[in-house]
């Protein structure tokens, strides 16, 4: 399931969610990316998240769809929100269950890496009148391609 | 043809969207930031380095090198930073 | 922190307070390990945990330890479950919160990778009127050398 | 010394744990499995393959050489199925 929402959301019903009645669950495995107030020696009053609507939610649901193809998947979860957030909000959860621990830690993994490179989504931090667009990471990079090569794949 | 702009790339050029009329020796995305190119000191800035601009055509990313046609809605962006 | 307990436990409040009134974290990740009803094509009625007090404690100690050791995290937490469990009951859960994603990804699979080979905990699945002690799976075993060995080192 | 089973080693030799005065010439964790063998039929069945017992000094993972004394808890179990 995909989300793309302002608002913020409920971590523990979310990912209640993913095992809720399916007793063939077993193992699940969330990430929750949060907004930090100090980023290298820089201190963060706010940050605004731009997104590119109808876009985002099809590259979410694409990167989704290659999960389950590479791994024997239960249910996925992708919320990101976008708008105002303040340090200690929440801006993200992927998470995955499974029949196996190994593919939700994984695909959790994957989800994320490939989200982080793919989905257009911009950061701009917002410190006293300054605002600055956040440079992506060529560890990000990196971290994709890293699936792309087949690398991390068990 | 729908173009949009997105982060740093829509504060340069100062504009979210905009309609054109594609040019009709415009047939590929590098070609249409070359026109852009040429429309004033803010899409030069905006495309001053290609190396920083990732495109979209009809919300799937694409290279510089990808055809495009009148119907086709396109974006530029840099990198993105979400997660 | 190391809790081994009999009890269920509230996955979210237990996953919040890895983050709360820290700003300094990036990044959550957490799993949680369910009882399935069904193993291979056995199903089970319920499970029961067997598991060695003192030693089990200290057993989670250890690898808690040996997770902050060897990544920059801010919090961790292993919780485990001991006694009549359910299908569908949660088991086990490790959760992380670190300034950085990668760290919060490999330290959580670490704890539950070395909690699998290393916690002295035993399963007894009963069926009907049967019950079977649960033999241990290699590919546990492989996952936790290749911790050993450094091949999933980031 | 002070000697605990888990799991079906502890269901074949039918008791949880035991006290026993260590043999003079018992000083390591194998001499302890060679002389619990002889004690009875359950004895002999729990450790008839010791290639699926684990032991823990002292509640410390050890191997079956590991030494041991009178004021050591010894115990045996099978490899550790939880997570």
């Amino acid at each position: 399931m995909i989300k793309v929402q302002q608002k913020d959301f409920n971590y523990s019903l979310e990912v209640a969610a993913l095992s809720e009645g399916n007793h063939d669950v077993g193992g699940v495995c969330a990430f929750s990316g949060l907004v930090r107030d100090l980023v290298g020696d820089k201190h963060i009053d706010y940050m605004t998240l731009e997104h590119y609507p109808g876009m985002t939610e099809k590259c979410l649901a694409e990167i989704e769809a290659e999960a389950h193809h590479r791994w024997p998947l239960e249910k996925t979860l992708i919320i990101h929100r976008y708008g105002r957030l303040e340090p200690g909000d929440q801006i993200v959860l992927v998470a995955v269950s499974s029949v196996h621990r190994e593919a939700a830690f994984d695909a959790c993994r994957f989800l994320i890496d490939f989200l982080k490179t793919n989905a257009p989504f911009w950061k701009l931090e917002c410190t006293g009148g300054d605002s600055k667009w956040v440079t992506a990471k060529d560890t990000d990079t990196q971290a994709c391609d890293r699936w792309l090569n087949g690398d991390k794949k068990e | 043809m729908k173009i949009l702009y997105f982060s740093w790339v829509r504060d340069r050029i100062d504009l979210g969207n905009e309609e054109i009329v594609l040019p009709e020796n415009v047939t590929t995305v590098e070609q249409l930031v070359n026109w852009l190119q040429s429309k004033g000191d803010g899409y030069a800035s905006a495309f001053a380095d290609l190396s920083m601009i990732r495109v979209a055509v009809n919300q799937e990313h694409v290279k510089l090198g990808h055809p495009i046609g009148e119907n086709d809605e396109v974006a530029f962006f840099p990198p993105v930073t979400g997660g």
